[in-house]
Order: structure tokens, then sequence, then C-alpha cells
């Protein structure tokens, strides 16, 4: 009951992630692809979360932390980039 | 339980296969970078599917984080200078 | 089929990055090409040693000690790929310092204008 | 993954799922930039602090490390989504004809 549970889960991430694939491939402007990096960025962070309590090792979690920490600096980056773009 | 490992690597593959077209084909410098830290980010998953979590916290530390920082840091860098390549 | 699907990405990888080494113009495009082909390399390592129905080495409640030598994946391939992650960016940071250099000297990033070492 | 809250725990992390659904249509689907941050920050914020919470009750000797990474997302991704929204108004992107009010160009024209 609760792998048949996990596996529905599972399978509603990856079309979130199709859908914010196709829109980072898509994105008209510079900055709609930012978005979906973030977006990307957080659903990963939920695929992560889901591989541990699959594995079952609380070690999986600190990437899970790291990732966040080091893909929020990589938005940052990018949106001060863009910021001074077309001036 | 046996087939979602395979399934969710093929996805991922997939997935880097397509940011890594995009950072080769992209008309701006910015969104090629952008592309290629998508790149390292999704082949850091693709280490924790195949049982290797140190690889994937440095590479989502090194490859993601500071790459893309230090890419951004000599674009910016440039174009205070004056060079209108977008 | 794990490593087999892995190791198709990551070679995937290396010959993308390759042919964008090769045929931008723009260097800060061919140290991107670079990156992604070292990206594709340490994939391959990884996958390489891979070992099906077995876990990661790092040893806490759920991996004891003592079976630890069944039930645990090689770590020698995974040390080997973090220290060629590390040194990957150092010769990405190189490549960049070298980059920025050439466009101070010459005001542009097209690899065709740097012509002192054509003959 | 066993334990009395485990139904439970599988029962959140559904509905965590189904926002996270949810903000990736949104994003697919809205029609210009400050929508799809709306869309892409704050319904994705909310389904992954549930994905959480239910790997929470899932495996309750966890909950230090999961509290952890979801502090750091609550503070985090609003930053994330003030500074890309600030991003794309300085880039020059035009909202959707439907805009009714532009609450930081009227800030800024009353500064200078």
């Amino acid at each position: 009951m609760v792998e048949t549970i996990l596996i529905a889960a599972a399978a509603l991430v990856a079309l979130a992630f199709v859908l914010a694939m196709l829109r980072f491939l898509r994105g008209p402007h510079a900055v709609d692809r930012v978005i979906g990096f973030d977006v990307l960025t957080i659903i990963s962070i939920t695929g992560i979360v889901l591989v541990a309590l699959v594995e079952g090792r609380a070690i999986y979690l600190d990437v899970a932390l790291v990732y966040a920490l080091l893909s929020f600096l990589g938005v940052i980056v990018a949106a001060r980039y863009l910021e001074g773009g077309e001036e | 339980m046996t087939l979602l490992a395979p399934l969710a690597a093929a996805g991922f593959g997939l997935a880097m296969i397509g940011a890594a077209l995009m950072a080769l084909r992209a008309r701006s410098t910015a969104v090629a970078v952008l592309a290629a830290g998508l790149v390292s980010l999704f082949a850091s998953v693709l280490f924790l599917i195949l049982a290797a979590p140190d690889v994937a916290m440095t590479e989502a530390a090194i490859g993601s984080g500071l790459t893309t920082f230090l890419f951004f840091y000599v674009l910016g860098r440039i174009r205070r200078e004056g060079y209108d390549d977008d | 089929m794990l490593p087999t699907i892995a190791m198709a990405t990551g070679f995937a990888l290396i010959l993308m990055g390759l042919y964008g080494a090769l045929t931008h113009r723009n260097i800060l495009r061919m140290i991107l090409g670079f990156t992604i082909a070292s990206t594709g390399v340490n994939v391959v390592l990884v996958s390489v040693g891979y070992m099906p129905g077995r876990t990661a080495p790092i040893m806490d409640s759920a991996v004891p000690v003592a079976d630890a030598a069944a039930r645990v994946i090689d770590p020698v391939p995974q040390a080997l790929v973090l220290t060629a992650i590390v040194i990957g960016l150092g010769v990405t940071a190189l490549m960049l310092a070298y980059a920025y250099r050439l466009f101070r000297i010459r005001h542009s990033l097209d690899i065709s204008k740097f012509t002192e070492l054509k003959w | 993954m066993t334990g009395p809250f485990a139904l439970i725990g599988a029962l959140i992390v559904l509905a965590g799922a189904a926002f996270l659904f949810l903000g990736g249509l949104g994003l697919y689907r809205m029609p210009d930039s400050y929508t799809r941050i709306q869309a892409g920050t704050k319904a994705t914020t909310l389904g992954t602090l549930l994905v959480l919470a239910g790997a929470a009750f899932l495996m309750p000797g966890w909950w230090i490390k999961l509290m952890l990474i979801l502090l750091f997302l609550m503070f985090t991704n609003p930053l994330s989504s003030q500074v890309l929204a600030r991003a794309a108004h300085r880039a020059g992107i035009r909202p959707a004809p439907e805009t009714r009010a532009d609450a930081l160009a009227d800030d800024q024209g009353d500064a200078s």
C-alpha cells in the first residue's frame, strides 16, 4: 500500500519534471529559463528525498541539503547577471 | 523496485542530453552557461542513483555552484568592459 | 541495465562536449564544451565502478561494519572521480582567467582574431 | 518504512507531489514571466515542504535532517523568487495585457 502510493507520487513528480524541462527548453526570455532552472532544482530535491526513502539511507539527505544551498547560489548569481542585461 | 532505478536513470540521462544540446545550440552565452549548470545538476542526481552520495555532493557543490558562479563572474566583468555579444 | 544507461549518457556527453569545444568560435563557449566533456568522463568512471544490488560505501546504522565488505560498492573509483571534479574546477578557473586576459588584450572573444600562432 | 504513521506519511507525500505537478503545470501554461514565477515558486515550495513532512512521518529517525532542509528551503525560496521578479522587471519584460497594476514601476516613478 505504502509502496504503491510512493510510486504514484514519483510518477507525479516525473510529470512536473517534464513540464519544467519543457519550459526551460522553450522559454522565450532568459528570465523564463532561470525560473525553469529554479523549479527543476526544487523538483530534483524532492526526487533526492524520494530516492533516500526508497533506498533507506539517511546519508542521501545531506546531498539534498548541499543541493539546496548551492543551487540557490546559482539562481541568485544568474538573476544578478540578468538584471543589468538590457540597459 | 528493480525497474525504478533504470527508469529514473534513463529519464535523467535524456534530460542531461537535452540540456547539453541546449548548451551547445543556444544563441546567448548566459543561457548556455545555465544549461551547462543544469547538466551538472542532473549528473549529481545520476551519481546518487549510482550509489555515490559523496561524488553527488561534490558535483552539486563544485560543478553546479562554483562553476556557474565563475562563468557569470567572468561574463559580468567582460560586459562591464564593453562587449556586446549576449 | 543501470550502468549501461549511465555509460551511454556519459559517452554521449563526452562526444557533445568535444563537438562544442571544436566547432565554436567564442572562447567561453569552448570552455563550456570542455566542462560538459569533463562531466561526461566523471559519469563514465562512476558507472564503471557500480555493482548491482549493493549500497553506498558509507558506514552508519543501515550498514554495520561487520558485513560491510559484502554489501558495499568499491569506493576507489568514487574517490578518483572526487579528485577529478575538484581538479576540473581548477582547470576551468585557469582557462577562464586566460580567456579574460586574452579579452583584455584584443577586446574580442573570437578565437579567429588571435593570429599570433598561425603561420 | 513501517510504523503506525506510515500510511499518513505516504498520503502527505502524495499531496506534496500533487502540488509539485500543479506548479509544473502552471509554469508551463501561464502567459508571462511574473505569473510563471508565482506558479513556479509558491506551489513547488509548498509541495516540497509537504514531501519533507511526509518523509518525516515515514522515517521518524530522520527528522533532524529533514527539519534542516525544510528550514533552509523556507528561507531561500522566497528570496530567490523575489530576486527573479526584480530581475525580470529590470530586464524590461512586459507583463501580460490583462495586468492592471505595476507597483514597482509606480514606486520608482515616485522616487525619481
